[in-house]
C-alpha cells in the first residue's frame, strides 16, 4: 500500500525527469506517451488506493518517507496522509489530469520537439506538486506543493516566453501568489509557536486548547493564502491574465486543480475554521462578493477564455461560500463537478481556438455548430452543467451549497442565486455567440474550420459524460435517503452535514425550484437573444465598466505598484547615492580638505616656525595654570 | 592535524604559486583547492570530539596568545562552503586569461588561507590576524584585475573594513585585559563576560559589531558593497559575496554573541531593526538596478540582513537556520555570479536593458538560472527555503525580543520583493525576443554546464534532505544557546 | 640678594633672546640671540649653584656641578658657533644673502 | 661603554681614512667593517664583556634596555650602510667625513641610551645634533640642502636653549643641586612651580628633537631638503635614539610624577597624531609624505610615554626596530627613484617586481597591517595604554588616524601595482635586492614572532 502511495506521486516526477533531461533527444510521440502515460498509471494506482479507502471502517494512513526538518522539538517529516479527502482530490487530479495530458498530445502538436517535451515535463511536474499538496500529512508539505504548483503555473503561463506580455502575466501570477503565501507562511510560524508542530493530526487535536483569537488569526492568515491561490478578492486579478498559457494548461491548472488548492486547504483545516466563526463569516462574505464581481465582469467579456476564467473565479466563490457556511462536503463536491465541467468547457474552447487557428474573440466566431459537432454538443452539456440545470452535475453541487447558505443566512442564498442567474446568462451568451447564428470570421478561417482529431474529442466526450452524470455522486437527501454517497465517503474527514436538521424538506424543495427556474429562464433569454443578434459593438456606460473589469488592475497599479516604484527610486537616488554614500565620501573629502588647509601652517619661514613653537609652549603653560586650579 | 593542513596547504600552495609559470598557476591552484576540499571532507567525516580537529601551540609568549585552531560545527559548514567555492570558482572562470596569472591565483590561494583561518581560529588575536590576511589579498586582487573604477571602489572597501576591524581590535584588547588569565583563548573570552558589567558590554558590543556589520554588510554600512562587486573581477566577487561576507555573520556567531551576551541582548532590538530596514531598503533598490552585478549585490545585502536578524533572535531554530543559510547563500550566489559572468563574457555587457531573449539562444543556461533564482527566492525544495524557514521560525519564536511577530512579518515582506526583482530580471534578460546583441548568443559550454549542474544538484539535495547539514551545526548551536541571554520570563 | 632676582634677570635675558629670534631676519643676528639665550641659562645655573652651595654649608664643593655644567655649555656653544657660521657662510656663497625670509623653497 | 668609545674612535678613524684610502668603495667597505665591529662589541657588552672599564661616576648607567636598543640601532645602521654606502659616498668629495659624522652621531646615541645625568643628556643630544646640521647641508651646491641645514641649525639651537633653561630650573629645584636622575626623582620639590616649568621646557625641547607637534615644523623641510640618504638616517636611527633618551628621562626622573606631565603629553600626542596624519594626506612627493608619516609614527610612539609599563618598554623596542627597518628600506628604494612624486612610482611592479614587493611590505608595516611588525608595534602601544585602563578615547582617536594613514601609504602601493607607467629607476645590484628581501623578511618575522626581540629584554647577565 505504502509503495503504491509513493508511486502515485513519484510517477509524475519520473515523467518530469525523463522529459526534462532528455528533451533535446526526445521524439514527440515518446514525450507525449511518457507525459500522459505516467499520469494514467498513477491514476490507475489511485483507483486501487481508492478501492481500499472506500471500504467500511477504513483508517487514514500516514506514510513517513524521511525526516525533512528537525530542530529539537520541532519535527517536520516528509510524510503523506491518505484519507477520503486526499484520495478524492488525487482521483480528480490524476483523472482529469490524464485526460488533459492526452488532449494536449494533439493540441500542442505545432510545437518543436524540445518545446513539446518541455511542455510535458512542466505539466508532469505540476501534477507531482499538486499531488504533494493534497497528500501531504502536514502543513509544510502542503506548502511545498502549494508553492510548487505556483511555480509550475508560472512556467506554463510563460510557456511562450518570446511574448513579453505572457511573461508579465506569469510574473503577476507568481507574485500575487507569493503575497498569499506570505499569509500562509506566517500562519505556519504561528502554528509552530502555538502547537510546536505542523502535523494535521496534532494541530487539530490540540486546536481546542488554543484561544479563539489565535485560531481566528491563523485561519484568516491561511485564508489570505487561499485567496491568492484560488483567485478570490482581492488577489484574483492574476487568474484572467493567466489565460496567456496554452488552453489545456488553463483547463488543468487554472480551472480544474490548482485553483481549488485553496478550497482543499480550508476544507483540510475545517477543524480550525469551525472554531473561528468570524473567519467563517469572512470566508463566506469574500466568497459571495467574488461570485458577483467575477460574474458581472464575465458578462461583458468577448475573449472566450476570459469568460471562462471569470466564471472560474466566480465558481470558486461558490466553493468558498460553501466553506464559509460550513458546508465542506458540498464545497468539495462542487470542486469535483466544477473540475469536470470547467475542464470540459476549457478543452472545448481549446478545440474551438484550434479550429479557428488561434482566434479567441467570440465576436468573430458564430455558427460553429455545423463545423464542430462534437465540440458543440459537449460544450453545450458543459454550459448546462455550469448553469445548474438539472440533472446536470452543476445543479446538485451548487444547489447544495445554496441550501446550506440559506441555513446560515438568506442573504448568502440571494447572492448565490443572483450569481447563478448571471452564470447562466453569460455562459449561454458565450455559447450562443460562438456556436449559433452565422459565421463572422474571415474567409480563410472559415475554409480552415474543421473538427478536432480524436485525441482531443475523446477527452471531451469523457469529460462531458462526467459533467452530466457526475452530480449523482452526491444526490441531496431530499431526493432519496442515504443517496448522498459523497457525503458518506467524506463524512469521516469533514463530518456529516444534515440540512434537514434545520430547514424543512418543503423549503428546500422551494429553494431548489426557485434557483432552477431563474437559471433556466436566464438560459432561455440569453439563448434567444444572442443566437439572433450577438452584441458586437463596444459596450457603453455601466457595460463599459464591466467590460473593463471595474478597473481593478488600474486601481492596484495606482495604489500599490506606482508608489512602490517611486519610493524605490527615491531610495536609490536620494537615500543611497545622496545621504549614505554622501556621508561616507564626505568624510573622505573632509580629511582631504583639512589636509589642504593644515599644510599652510608649514609656511617655510623660520620665524613662523619658532613663533608657533613658542605659542605651543605658552599654551602648555596656560594649561598648567588651569590644572593648578 | 586537520586544521593545520587546512591552513598549511593553501598557504604553501600560494607561496609556491608565485614562483610558477603563468600557465601552470591555474592548474596548480585548482589542485590545491581540491586538496583542501578533500581534507575538509575528511575532517567532517571525523567525530566532532576527535582530537585531530584541534591544534594548539603557544605563539606569542609575552602576549599569551596561542596558535589555536579547531574545526567545529559552524566552522565545518563554512570551511566546507569555502572549500567547495574555490574549485567551483577556478573551474567556472577557467577560460579567463589574466595578466600575471600566477600572482592572481597565488593571491586567491592566500585569501583562501585567510578565510579558512578565520573560520578555524580559536584565539582572538589569531582570528584578527586571519581576518586581515583574508582582506589584503582580496584588496590586491580586486584593484589589480578589476574594472576601470576599481582603485577608488576597492580602496573605499578596504578603508571601510579596515576601520571596522581596528575597532574590533580595541574591543579584543579590552576583553583580553578583563579575562581572568589574560589570554586570548576562546574559552577565556567566553568567560570574560562575567567580569565585564552591562554598560561596558554595551559599548564594547558596538566596537566589535561595527567590524562585522561592515563585512556582512548591515545597513547603513553597506555602501562599499555594490561598487566593489561591480568593479572587482567576477572570480573575486564570487569570493567576496560567496564566502567573505559570511565572515561577518561568523564573527557575530563566534566572537560577539557568546563573548558579550549581555551587550548582544541589550542591543538586539536595535540591530534587528537595522537589519529589517536594510532588508527592505536593499530589496527596493534592487528592484530598479540595471546592472546585473549591482542587482545581485543588493539582493545579497537583503539576505545577509535576514541572517543577522536571525542570530539576534537567539533561538535554536534561528541559529541552525543561520548556519545552514550561510552555506546555501554562498552556493546560490556563486551560481548567480557564474551565470552573470557567462553572460558578460559572451555579450560584454551586464546591462539588463541591453539583454533579452537569452532563453531562445541558451536554454540550458536559462534553466540553470531559473533554478538558482528560485533558490535565491527560497522556493520550497531548494536549499534556501530550509534556511529561511528555520530562520523565520526562529525569529517568530524569539524570546530575546518582544517584537518577534513584528520582525517576522516585516522581514517576510522581502520574500515578496525578492520574487519581484528576481523574476523581473529573469523576464528582461531571458524572456522576450532576442535583440541584435543576444541573437548570436550561444549556450553554456561543457564544463560550465557541469559546474552549474553541480551547484543545482547541491541546491536541490540540501533542499530535499537538509538533515545532515543541520546536525553538523548542533554542537555550535548548543554552545551559543548556553551562552546567550533571552528575556527573563 | 634673593635668588629670585637672578631668576628674573635670567628669564628677562632669555625672553630678549627669544624675541630677537622671532623678530630679526638676519641669520647671524638670530644666531646671536640664541647665544644670548644660552648665556641667560649660564647666569641662572651659576646663581643656582651658588644658592645650593649656601644651603649646604658643610660640604665645601656642594653645588659645584652647576658651574661645571656651564663650562660644558660654553664648549658646546663654541662648537655650534663654528658649525653654524660655516652653514651661514655656505648659504651666503650660494645666495649672497643671509636673510632667513628668503629661505622658503621648502614649504607646505 | 664599549659602543660609546668605539664609535667615537671609529669616527676619528673614518675622518682620517680619506688620507690613506683614495677609492671611495674601499672607504665604505671600511665603514661597514667598522659598523660590524661596533655591533659585535655592543652585543658583547650585553653579554657582560666590557672592554673599557671607565669610571663614569654614575654619570652613565647601563641597563639591558639601553644596550639592547644600542644593538638594534647598530644593526639598523649596518643595514643602512650596506644599502646606501654608495649613495653616501656619492654625495660629496670626501665621503670619509660623512661616515665619521654618522659614527659620532652613533656615539651620541649610545650616550643617549645610557645617560644618568642631565649633563650627559645635554651632551648626547648635542653630539647627535651638530653632526646632523652638517649632514643636512652636505649637498653644498643644492640650495634646498643649504636652506634645510640652516633652518635645522637655527631651530635646533633654539630648542637647545629651551632645554638648557629647563635643565637649569630643574637643577634649581632639586634639593641639593644635582643633575642625577634619581636625585631629581626623589627631590621633595617635585610638582613645585620651578620644577614643573623646567619639566615643561625639557618636554618641549625633547618633543622638538623627536619632532612631535607642535614642535615638528622643522621636520618636513629638513627631511625634504637633506640628501635622501641622510634623511633616511635622520628619520630612523637618530629619531629612535632620541626617543629612547626621551623615555629614559621621563621614566627615571619623572616616572613618579606622571600626573604632573601626563596632560601635556596627551595634548602633544593628539596634536602629533592629528597633524602628522592629516597633513601627510595631501603631499605630492613621497619623500615629503614620509617626513610627515615619521611625525605620525612618533604620535604612536608617544603612547609608550603615556603608559610607562613593561608592555610599553617591549613595545617601544619593537616599534623603533620595525619602524627603522621599514623606513630605511623604503628610503633605500626611494634613493633609486628619479622622480620622487607619487606618479614616479606608477607601474614599478611591472618594471622592478622585487623592489615593488619589498616596498609594499615596508608600507604595509608602516600602515600597521597584521603579519608585519608594524601591526604588532602599534598593538603593543595600544595595549600598553589600555592596560592603564584609561585614555580609551585616545586609543580610538589614534586608530582613526591609523586608518587615515592607510590612505597615504596605500597611495604608493596603488601607484606601484595598479597604475601603469614607466618609472625611471636605474638597475639595482642583486646584493641590494637580497638585502631588501632580508629586511622585508625581518619585518614579517617580527610581525609573527616579536618575542625573538622582546624576550631579549629579560635576559639578565650584566
Amino acid at each position: 500500500m505504502n509503495t503504491l502511495i509513493c508511486l502515485v506521486s513519484l510517477l509524475p516526477l519520473i515523467g518530469f525527469l525523463l522529459n526534462g533531461l532528455f528533451r533535446k533527444s526526445m521524439p514527440k510521440a515518446l514525450a507525449g506517451i511518457i507525459g500522459s502515460g505516467t499520469i494514467l498509471v498513477s491514476f490507475i494506482i489511485t483507483l486501487v488506493i481508492f478501492v481500499q479507502v472506500k471500504k467500511e471502517g477504513f483508517e487514514p494512513i500516514t506514510v513517513n518517507l524521511f525526516p525533512f526538518i528537525t530542530s529539537d522539538t520541532l519535527k517536520i517529516g516528509f510524510s503523506f496522509l491518505i484519507d477520503p479527502l486526499s484520495t478524492l482530490f488525487m482521483l480528480i487530479i490524476t483523472g482529469v489530469g490524464f485526460l488533459i495530458h492526452w488532449y494536449s498530445t494533439s493540441y500542442m502538436h505545432e510545437e518543436s520537439a524540445p518545446d513539446y517535451a518541455k511542455y510535458f515535463c512542466y505539466l508532469n511536474l505540476f501534477v507531482f506538486f499538486m499531488l504533494l499538496l493534497v497528500m501531504g500529512a502536514n502543513y509544510v508539505i502542503l506548502f511545498i506543493g502549494w508553492e510548487g504548483v505556483g511555480l509550475c503555473s508560472y512556467l506554463l503561463i510563460g510557456y511562450w516566453f518570446k511574448n513579453l506580455d505572457y511573461g508579465t502575466a506569469a510574473k503577476k501570477a507568481f507574485v500575487m501568489n507569493r503575497i498569499g503565501d506570505l499569509g500562509f507562511l506566517i500562519a505556519l510560524f504561528a502554528l509552530i509557536s502555538q502547537f510546536g508542530s505542523v502535523n494535521f493530526d496534532e494541530v487539530f487535536s490540540k486546536a481546542p486548547t488554543a484561544s479563539t483569537q489565535f485560531i481566528t488569526c491563523v485561519t484568516l492568515l491561511l485564508f489570505i493564502g487561499a485567496t491568492g491561490k484560488s483567485a478570490q478578492i482581492p488577489l484574483y486579478t492574476w487568474l484572467p491574465d493567466a489565460m496567456a498559457g496554452p488552453t489545456p494548461v488553463s483547463a488543468l491548472i487554472h480551472a480544474a486543480t490548482m485553483v481549488t488548492a485553496g478550497i482543499y486547504m480550508v476544507a483540510r483545516s475545517h477543524v480550525l475554521y469551525n472554531l473561528a466563526p468570524f473567519s467563517q463569516t469572512v470566508v463566506a462574505v469574500i466568497g459571495s462578493a467574488t461570485i458577483i464581481l467575477a460574474a458581472t465582469i464575465a458578462v461583458k467579456q468577448n475573449d472566450i477564455k476570459k469568460v471562462l476564467a471569470y466564471s472560474t473565479v466566480s465558481q470558486l466563490g461558490y466553493m468558498f461560500l460553501g466553506l464559509g457556511v460550513g458546508a465542506y462536503t458540498e464545497a468539495v463536491f462542487h470542486v469535483m463537478t466544477h473540475a469536470f465541467f470547467k475542464a470540459l468547457l476549457f478543452l472545448g474552447a481549446g478545440s474551438v481556438i484550434h479550429a479557428m487557428s488561434g482566434e479567441q474573440d467570440i465576436r468573430s466566431m458564430g455558427g460553429l455548430k455545423k463545423y464542430l459537432p462534437i465540440t458543440h454538443i459537449t460544450f453545450l452539456l458543459g454550459c448546462l452543467a455550469i448553469a445548474g440545470i438539472p440533472p446536470f452535475s452543476g445543479f446538485f453541487s451548487k444547489d447544495e451549497i445554496l441550501t446550506a447558505a440559506y441555513e446560515r443566512n438568506p442573504v448568502y442564498y440571494i447572492v448565490g442565486v443572483a450569481g447563478a442567474m448571471l452564470t447562466a446568462f453569460y455562459m449561454f451568451r458565450l455559447y450562443a455567440t460562438t456556436f449559433l447564428g452565422g459565421f463572422r470570421g474571415t474567409e480563410k478561417q472559415q475554409h480552415h474550420l474543421h473538427e478536432s482529431p480524436g485525441a482531443m474529442t475523446i477527452p471531451l466526450i469523457a469529460l462531458a459524460i462526467l459533467a452530466t452524470v457526475g452530480g449523482f455522486l452526491g444526490i441531496p437527501e431530499v431526493f432519496a435517503k442515504n443517496s448522498n454517497w459523497l457525503g458518506h465517503f467524506l463524512g469521516p474527514v469533514l463530518g456529516e452535514h444534515a440540512p434537514e436538521a434545520s430547514i424543512s424538506v418543503s423549503t428546500e424543495w422551494m429553494l431548489m425550484g426557485v434557483s432552477t427556474v431563474l437559471a433556466a429562464s436566464m438560459v432561455i433569454y440569453a439563448w434567444g437573444r444572442f443566437s439572433k443578434k450577438p452584441e458586437l459593438d463596444t459596450p457603453r456606460g455601466i457595460g463599459k465598466w464591466m467590460a473593463d473589469k471595474w478597473y481593478v488592475d488600474e486601481i492596484y497599479q495606482a495604489l500599490i505598484v506606482r508608489p512602490l516604484k517611486a519610493f524605490s527610486g527615491f531610495l536609490d537616488n536620494v537615500m543611497e547615492k545622496g545621504v549614505i554614500d554622501g556621508v561616507v565620501n564626505g568624510t573622505g573629502r573632509l580629511v582631504q580638505y583639512s589636509s589642504r588647509q593644515l599644510r599652510y601652517l608649514q609656511s617655510g619661514q623660520v620665524g613662523g616656525y619658532v613663533l608657533l613653537m613658542v605659542i605651543g609652549i605658552i599654551a602648555l603653560f596656560v594649561v598648567q595654570l588651569f590644572l593648578r586650579k | 592535524m586537520v586544521p593545520v593542513l587546512l591552513i598549511g596547504i593553501p598557504l604553501l600552495g600560494g607561496l609556491i604559486g608565485f614562483s610558477l609559470k603563468d600557465i601552470a598557476a591555474k592548474g596548480w591552484s585548482l589542485l590545491i583547492s581540491l586538496l583542501v576540499l578533500a581534507v575538509i571532507l575528511f575532517g567532517i567525516s571525523l567525530p566532532s570530539e576527535s582530537s585531530s580537529l584541534l591544534f594548539n601551540v603557544p605563539w606569542m609568549g609575552s602576549l599569551n596568545s596561542h596558535f589555536a585552531i579547531g574545526l567545529d560545527g559552524t566552522g565545518k559548514i563554512l570551511c566546507l562552503l569555502t572549500a567547495i567555492a574555490f574549485p567551483v570558482i577556478f573551474i567556472s572562470t577557467w577560460s579567463e586569461t589574466y595578466a600575471r596569472a600566477k600572482n592572481f591565483y597565488s593571491l586567491m590561494l592566500l585569501s583562501l588561507t585567510g578565510l579558512l583561518g578565520v573560520f578555524l581560529a580559536a584565539d582572538a588575536l589569531l582570528f584578527y590576524f586571519f581576518w586581515e590576511l583574508a582582506l589584503i589579498p582580496v584588496y590586491f586582487l580586486a584593484s589589480q584585475w578589476g574594472g576601470e573604477k576599481r582603485i577608488a571602489a576597492t580602496f573605499k572597501f578596504f578603508i571601510y573594513t579596515f576601520l571596522g576591524s581596528l575597532m574590533m581590535l580595541v574591543a579584543i584588547i579590552y576583553i583580553y585585559f578583563h579575562t581572568r588569565d589574560h589570554s586570548f583563548s576562546r574559552n577565556s573570552f567566553y568567560n570574560a563576560h562575567l567580569l565585564i558589567q552591562g554598560e561596558t558590554q554595551s559599548w564594547l558590543f558596538w566596537l566589535m559589531f561595527v567590524a562585522f556589520a561592515v563585512k556582512m554588510p548591515i545597513f547603513p554600512f553597506h555602501t562599499w558593497q555594490p561598487d566593489t562587486y561591480e568593479q572587482a573581477p567576477t572570480a573575486v566577487t564570487m569570493v567576496l559575496s560567496g564566502v567573505m561576507v559570511k565572515m561577518g555573520v561568523f564573527g557575530v556567531l563566534r566572537w560577539l554573541a557568546p563573548v558579550l551576551p549581555l551587550g548582544t541582548y541589550l542591543w538586539g532590538d536595535t540591530v534587528s531593526t537595522l537589519c529589517i530596514i536594510g532588508m527592505i531598503y536593499a530589496s527596493l533598490i534592487a528592484m530598479r538596478q540595471n546592472d546585473l552585478k549591482r542587482l545581485v549585490a543588493y539582493s545579497s545585502i537583503a539576505h545577509m540582513g535576514l541572517m543577522c536578524l536571525a542570530i539576534f533572535a537567539t533561538t535554536r531554530a534561528g541559529l541552525e537556520g543561520v548556519n545552514i543559510q550561510m552555506f546555501n547563500h554562498g552556493i546560490n550566489i556563486i551560481g548567480l555570479w557564474i551565470i552573470v559572468y557567462l553572460i558578460e563574457k559572451q555579450f560584454g555587457t551586464r546591462k539588463i536593458s541591453e539583454l533579452g531573449g537569452l532563453a531562445s539562444t541558451a536554454p540550458v543556461l536559462t534553466m540553470m538560472m531559473v533554478v538558482i533564482t528560485l533558490a535565491n527566492v527560497a522556493l520550497p525544495l531548494t536549499n534556501a527555503f530550509i534556511g529561511e524557514f528555520l530562520m523565520f521560525t526562529g525569529i517568530f519564536l524569539s524570546k530575546a525580543t518582544s517584537y518577534n511577530v513584528v520582525f517576522t512579518v516585516t522581514a517576510a515582506i522581502t520574500v515578496i520583493l525578492s520574487a519581484v526583482y528576481m523574476l523581473n530580471m529573469i523576464q528582461r534578460v531571458f524572456y522576450g525576443e532576442t535583440n541584435a546583441l543576444t541573437a548570436r548568443g550561444i549556450d553554456a559550454r561543457g564544463y560550465e554546464k557541469w559546474i552549474l549542474a553541480l551547484l543545482v544538484v547541491i541546491i536541490l539535495a540540501v533542499g530535499v534532505y537538509p538533515q545532515p547539514l543541520i546536525r553538523l551545526t548542533e554542537d555550535s548551536v548548543n554552545l551559543l544557546l548556553s551562552k546567550m541571554f533571552t528575556r527573563p520570563t | 640678594m634673593p635668588i629670585n632676582y637672578y631668576i628674573f634677570l635670567a628669564i628677562a635675558l632669555f625672553c630678549i633672546g627669544v624675541a630677537g629670534v622671532l623678530t630679526r631676519r638676519n641669520a647671524i643676528i638670530i644666531f646671536m640671540c640664541v647665544e644670548l639665550m644660552l648665556n641667560a641659562v649660564n647666569l641662572l645655573l651659576i646663581a643656582f649653584s651658588k644658592m645650593h652651595h649656601a644651603e649646604v654649608a658643610t660640604d665645601p664643593n656642594a653645588g659645584i656641578n652647576g658651574q661645571i655644567f656651564v663650562f660644558f655649555i660654553m664648549v658646546v656653544a663654541a662648537a655650534e658657533v663654528s658649525v653654524g657660521l660655516a652653514i651661514i657662510a655656505m648659504l651666503y656663497r650660494n645666495t649672497h644673502s643671509v636673510d632667513v625670509n628668503f629661505l622658503n623653497r621648502l614649504k607646505h | 661603554m664599549n659602543s660609546i668609545i668605539l664609535s667615537a674612535v671609529l669616527g676619528v678613524i673614518m675622518m682620517f681614512s680619506g688620507l690613506f684610502l683614495k677609492k671611495s668603495s674601499s672607504i665604505h667597505v671600511l665603514a661597514i667593517l667598522g659598523m660590524i665591529l661596533l655591533l659585535v662589541v655592543a652585543i658583547q657588552d650585553m653579554s657582560g664583556m666590557h672592554y673599557f672599564p671607565v669610571e663614569t661616576h654614575n654619570m652613565l648607567y647601563f641597563d639591558v634596555f639601553g644596550l639592547l636598543v644600542n644593538c638594534t640601532i647598530f644593526s639598523c645602521t649596518l643595514a643602512y650602510f650596506m644599502l646606501n654606502a654608495r649613495d653616501i659616498t656619492s654625495v660629496g668629495h670626501n665621503p670619509g667625513e660623512y661616515f665619521a659624522l654618522i659614527f659620532f652621531v652613533l656615539c651620541g646615541i649610545s650616550i643617549a641610551t645610557s645617560f644618568n645625568s642631565l649633563l650627559m643628556l645635554f651632551l648626547s643630544i648635542e653630539i647627535i645634533s651638530i653632526p646632523l646640521y652638517i649632514l643636512t647641508g652636505s649637498d653644498k651646491r643644492n640650495l634646498k640642502s643649504n636652506e634645510a641645514s640652516l633652518k635645522y641649525f637655527l631651530m635646533g639651537a633654539f630648542s637647545t636653549g629651551l632645554m638648557l633653561l629647563g635643565i637649569a630650573f630643574i637643577y634649581g629645584a632639586t634639593d641639593r643641586g644635582s643633575f642625577f636622575l634619581e636625585d631629581i626623582a626623589s627631590s621633595r620639590s617635585m610638582g613645585s612651580a620651578m620644577m614643573t616649568t623646567g619639566l615643561i621646557l625639557l618636554l618641549c625641547s625633547l618633543a622638538f628633537k623627536v619632532s612631535a607637534a607642535p614642535f615638528h615644523f622643522w621636520t618636513p623641510d629638513v627631511y625634504d631638503g637633506a640628501p635622501t640618504v641622510f634623511t633616511s638616517f635622520m628619520a630612523t636611527i637618530v629619531k629612535a635614539g632620541l626617543f629612547i633618551a626621551f623615555i629614559r628621562l621621563f621614566k627615571d626622573a619623572f616616572g613618579d610624577a606622571k600626573g604632573v606631565w601626563q596632560p601635556f603629553m596627551i595634548i602633544i600626542t593628539v596634536a602629533t597624531l592629528f597633524i602628522g596624519n592629516i597633513t601627510a594626506v595631501f603631499q605630492q612627493s613621497v619623500k615629503r609624505m614620509l617626513a610627515y608619516s615619521s611625525i605620525a609614527q612618533v604620535g604612536f610612539m608617544l603612547f609608550a610615554l603615556l603608559s610607562l609599563n613593561s608592555l610599553a618598554q617591549e613595545g617601544i623596542l619593537l616599534y623603533i626596530t620595525v619602524y627603522s627597518i621599514s623606513t630605511i628600506g623604503l628610503f633605500a628604494v626611494l634613493t633609486r627613484m628619479k622622480d620622487l612624486s607619487f606618479e614616479g612610482f606608477n607601474g614599478l611592479a611591472n618594471k622592478e617586481p622585487l623592489l615593488a614587493a619589498t616596498a609594499a611590505i615596508f608600507l604595509l608595516s608602516l600602515a600597521g597591517i597584521p603579519l608585519t611588525g608594524g601591526f604588532l608595534a602599534k598593538y603593543y602601544m595600544i595595549a600598553s595604554v589600555m592596560q592603564t585602563n584609561h585614555l580609551l578615547w585616545l586609543v580610538i582617536f589614534a586608530l582613526l588616524c591609523a586608518a587615515v594613514s592607510v590612505y597615504y601609504y596605500f597611495r604608493v602601493i596603488q601607484a606601484m601595482y595598479f597604475k601603469d607607467g614607466d618609472p625611471q629607476s636605474p638597475a639595482v645590484t642583486p646584493a641590494f635586492k637580497i638585502l631588501l628581501v632580508i629586511l622585508a623578511g625581518a619585518v614579517i618575522l617580527l610581525g609573527i614572532a616579536p618575542q625573538l626581540l622582546t624576550d631579549r629584554l629579560y635576559i639578565i647577565y650584566i
